[in-house]
């Protein structure tokens, strides 16, 4: 029967335009199907629909102007890519930060990381056809959008940090409105469970689906909770601590399955640890300035700088060659989406078009953040 | 581990090594293009090393020379290296691929030869990525590309 | 279902989980945080005077090229020497990326945030204001430290 | 007394014309009535559909345009109305031109069959179920040419999941109406509704019956294209499906159509389970339209548990979504047949 099926029913391939403009790649994206039926042969892709050049403009960009220009990478964790560049430069310096300063950029990179977390999660849903999530999601997003709002000044591309500091002082309603969101949050989380992670049919859609091992996620060089949760163990804050997360107690969250329900699972376990590090830190703010004086024009050694940030989506890395000028002589941004984004042909082969849409919002890919 | 001991260990992997910044955070190691593949395939299968998981790929403009710099870290021992590659030859720069080392590396490579032109030998795909498919202005990210609509301070 | 349910019959008798603002409608209620990044705008006093003398440390600081300074010199009435004084702040609102640096770089605190976010219009070339208002002047020294 | 308008008009007519004119002068009146209610309905449950999801969603919805935002969905038709219709230049004209009245036409026949209430009713056949089921089974073929004949690849993969959908999902709602026509014994709409006079057959026919409203609802779902059964859109996944290269009218008809299929399926379900056009225990036997609101309000009732699924529940994959019928429901369905059988033949009914 098998034989005469395959002998008789010849199907054909084809190819299947996915993008730019789709509602389930995230963005610009332009993904290349080659399908047999519904059954995914490969996948290819082209880039570049959004790319707007930023490291040949940091080239010509001073070290201050630098700093805003990563806003604009993977906006959904703005604040992390700003602290790579600030890090970086504050490192090659050697200027000392003050611990306050130190406890404000971690208080606000983990609400980035809810926040960043909170959307994925409303997409996810909205991916798989569950259409409520994404509205469920924003509530808290929207809480933590004002508390960036009162203190930063922007919603989304924050441009908080500054060279030797952060731009303004904690607002006085800072550390109560932050309080405010972990109870609330706390009441809502286990809801997001209920609603999308303990349902049949999207576990259904997820479990087993999408899989790669450990060894390939390495060799793949994925990062963030899609390594994570094939039990690579690659979490920056924990490797090479930086800012204050040293000094907060919580968990690397990693799942040995591999599947997106695991990369799924991962999101929402760092939500949690999340809360733990705000939890510890937002009753431990200690006084100081925010911000240490620079120099007006900043200078960097010559030589080779690197620094690495867990970023929302994964491992954010600057790397920047300096010839000792005021501009980087070259300047690389290593950003997490592009190389999650690498395995996905890995990921979906002989799967359907539904599943791709699927991993696809597992991996969590921010088209800037890719394009750069 | 510390830098010098890692100097130590990779020293005897090639040869034509010249090695930097054991006192900062990583060492930084410059190797010759043709023994390129090679050295980078015994950093990742040496037990004790295991340098398996390519972090960045960077290509780059020297100003004389073309290269390529490579950030490789070992998801045993958490050290990061630095590894440079350096070829005189602007007009036709070829460098070995490491895409069958690091499968991370084939769509980096894609992009560092789109920008540069550093052409990756034994790359089975170099198209356009980023840029147009009908691009032929050169290559953008070079430091002797000019574009008028570039602002310029 | 249950959650979904729950939310449906709350929001159907009270409205009170209803998370969405009624935008064009609220506007006139709508008060931004006092740090919110709308435009960049030129302080004037009550007497319509600024703080700019036309140094264009802000021009310098931009990164995109946002801001343009035209100044003059004219002499001091008192000692002869010539001093800046600001012709036209012109400001590029379509460019600006609200880095803020043009405010830090400011040696005179003259520009400051304004909380304004209206900024739709239907020809780019209005997003283009001349900051300093007209027959504006510069505020005399003992003001500025006020 | 509606009784009455309508012997009236039949009078009226008579008194003007021949008898067979008079015949087609009404057949023609009741065919524009169902026109507007067709449109009213559908702008109506798209309202309905928009303000509900509003709620579940946390926000609130339409509600500029019209008290509550009625005439927003009037607004929409307009837009719609006037706007282009465009077509891509590779497609089959002909086919991509016919197909929304495929849906369209077979949603207006089913309708005829939907009893209102007692007096209203265009279509009382005795055939009525089954009349029902065949006809609403034509409309998969406008969704399945459309996907055709658009000549896009999305299109194509929609139109495919139809086919391959609707097919499978008609089984299960033939048979879970079996179920219960075995319970009635009897095709006809009028007498279904009529037998349960002294319990609704949900009642009557406790756990069978119960089972195949169950299976019924699922598989209605999957028959009006909804979540978690929307495979044929999957916006997320093919952009809009089948229809994404139609445009103005020809879009509004796939969309009234799908909102006027589920109205349909949930009368069907009223019919059969919850006793239709009949008030609860009787209490408002005699008085004049409490038939129409009964219905109304059972039929919405129907209509806002769909909308629940619909707001709750993720999609499924194609392959899953054929396991659920040829796996589970189709067994189920046919032990239910014969457990109702059973019943029927030992008199256990209530």
């Amino acid at each position: 029967m098998e034989e005469f099926l395959t002998d008789t029913l010849k199907t054909q391939e084809y190819f299947l335009n996915m993008g730019p403009q789709h509602p389930a790649t995230h963005g610009v994206l332009r993904l290349l199907l080659k399908l047999d039926g519904e059954i995914i042969q490969n996948v290819d892709m082209d880039l570049g629909y959004i790319h707007r050049s930023i490291e040949k403009m940091c080239e010509r960009d001073t070290y201050k102007q630098i700093v805003h220009l990563t806003d604009r990478l993977d906006y959904l964790s703005s604040h992390m890519n700003n602290e790579a560049v600030c890090l970086l430069v504050e490192k090659a310096l050697n200027i000392e930060i003050p611990d306050r300063i130190k406890v404000i950029r971690t208080l606000v990179d983990e609400l980035t990381r809810i926040s960043s977390h909170v959307l994925w999660w409303g997409v996810m849903g909205m991916d798989i056809g569950a259409l409520t999530t994404f509205m469920y999601g924003f509530r808290e997003r929207e809480m933590i959008n004002d508390i960036f709002e009162e203190t930063c000044g922007a919603r989304l591309t924050m441009n908080y940090n500054v060279i030797g500091g952060v731009r303004y002082d904690l607002h006085e309603n800072f550390v109560k409105r932050v309080k405010d969101f972990i109870v609330h949050f706390k009441k809502k989380l286990p809801e997001y469970d209920t609603l999308l992670s303990n349902n049949v049919i999207f576990r259904k859609r997820l479990e087993g689906i999408g899989y790669i091992s450990k060894e390939d996620a390495v060799a793949y060089g994925l990062n963030g909770p899609a390594a994570r949760a094939s039990g690579v163990s690659c979490d920056i804050r924990k490797i090479h601590p930086y800012s204050a997360y040293d000094r907060a107690e919580f968990d690397e969250i990693i799942f040995t399955e591999g599947d997106s329900y695991a990369r799924y699972k991962v999101r929402i376990k760092e939500m949690w640890e999340s809360l733990r590090i705000l939890e510890q830190l937002i009753d431990k703010i200690p006084e100081g300035e925010h911000r240490v004086k620079t120099k007006a024009v900043i200078k960097l050694p010559e030589g080779d700088y690197l620094q690495r940030v867990e970023a929302a989506r994964g491992d954010f890395g600057v790397y920047v060659k300096s010839t000792g000028q005021k501009f980087p002589y070259r300047l690389k941004l290593r950003s997490p989406g592009f190389a999650n984004l690498t395995a996905l042909n890995k990921m979906t082969k002989g799967l359907k078009i539904a599943d791709l849409v699927a991993i696809l919002s597992t991996i969590d890919i921010v088209v800037p953040d890719i394009d750069r | 581990m510390t830098n010098t001991e890692l100097k130590n260990k990779i020293e005897i992997l090639s040869e034509n090594l010249i090695f930097s910044g054991e006192d900062g955070d990583f060492l930084k190691i410059e190797v010759d293009k043709d023994n390129l593949k090679e050295f980078m395939k015994k950093l990742r299968d040496n037990e004790e090393l295991r340098f398996d998981y390519l972090f960045a790929l960077t290509g780059i403009d020297f100003g004389e020379e073309l290269g390529v710099v490579y950030h490789l870290e070992s998801t045993k021992s958490r050290k990061l290296i630095q590894i440079t590659v350096k070829t005189a030859d602007r007009n036709n720069p070829e460098i070995d691929t490491v895409h069958d080392i690091f499968p991370a590396a084939f769509f980096n490579e894609i992009e560092a030869h789109e920008f540069f032109g550093i052409k990756f030998k034994g790359h089975p795909d170099l198209k356009h990525l980023f840029l147009p498919e009908n691009w032929d202005k050169g290559y953008p990210m070079r430091k002797d590309y000019t574009d008028i609509n570039m602002l310029i301070r | 279902m249950r959650i979904t349910g729950k939310y449906f019959f709350v929001n159907l008798f009270t409205r009170k989980d209803v998370i969405t603002e009624q935008y064009p409608n609220n506007i006139d209620t709508l008060e931004m945080f006092d740090r919110f990044r709308g435009e960049i705008t030129l302080y004037h006093n009550e007497n319509n005077e600024h703080k700019c003398d036309a140094c264009t440390l802000c021009v310098s600081a931009c990164p995109n090229g946002s801001l343009e300074v035209f100044g003059d010199k004219e002499p001091d009435p008192e000692t002869g020497k010539l001093i800046r004084y600001l012709v036209k702040h012109i400001y590029h609102l379509e460019m600006c990326t609200m880095c803020g640096l043009c405010i830090e770089a400011c040696p005179q605190d003259a520009l400051e945030w304004g909380q304004d976010f209206h900024h739709v219009q239907y020809d780019r070339s209005k997003l283009t204001k001349v900051l300093n208002k007209p027959g504006s002047k510069i505020m005399s020294k003992e003001k500025k430290k006020k | 007394m509606i009784l009455n308008i309508f012997t009236d008009i039949h009078n009226l007519l008579l008194e003007h014309m021949s008898g067979q004119a008079a015949h087609i002068t009404e057949l023609v009146l009741i065919a524009i009535a169902y026109l507007g209610i067709f449109a009213i309905l559908g702008l109506f449950l798209v309202w309905l559909e928009r303000r509900v999801a509003g709620f579940f969603q946390l926000r609130l919805g339409p509600n500029r345009v019209g008290p509550f935002g009625l005439f927003q969905t009037i607004a929409d038709a307009l837009k719609l109305v006037s706007k282009e219709l465009t077509g891509t230049v590779k497609a089959d004209k002909f086919l991509y031109g016919t197909a929304p009245y495929f849906v369209i036409v077979t949603a207006l026949m089913a309708m005829a069959l939907i009893p209102f209430s007692q007096e209203i009713q265009a279509f009382d056949i005795n055939i009525g179920v089954f009349f029902l089921t065949s006809v609403s089974s034509v409309g998969v073929i406008g969704i399945f040419l459309a996907g055709w004949a658009s000549n896009n690849k999305y299109s194509l993969i929609g139109g495919m999941r139809t086919g391959i959908q609707m097919i499978s999902y008609e089984l299960s709602v033939g048979m879970a109406i079996v179920t219960m026509v075995v319970l009635a014994g009897t095709l006809q709409i009028s007498e279904i509704i009529e037998m349960q006079k002294d319990g609704w057959f949900i009642f009557k026919g406790h756990i069978p019956a119960i089972i195949a409203f169950m299976i019924f609802m699922i598989a209605g779902t999957a028959e009006s294209n909804r979540t978690p059964f929307d495979l044929v859109e999957a916006e997320s996944e093919l952009g809009a499906g089948f229809h994404t290269e139609y445009s103005g009218m020809r879009f509004a008809y796939y969309f009234l159509a799908e909102f006027v299929n589920m109205f349909i399926i949930s009368s069907v379900a009223v019919v059969l389970f919850f006793g239709g056009w009949l008030s609860p225990f009787g209490i408002t036997d005699g008085i004049p339209f409490a038939g129409l609101f009964w219905f109304t309000v059972k039929v919405i009732g129907v209509i806002f548990l769909f909308m629940w699924f619909r707001w709750t529940f993720p999609r499924f994959r194609i392959d899953q979504l054929l396991t659920l019928e040829w796996k589970y429901l189709l067994p189920i369905n046919l032990v239910n047949i014969v457990l109702m059988a059973l019943m029927v033949w030992l008199g256990l009914t209530l």
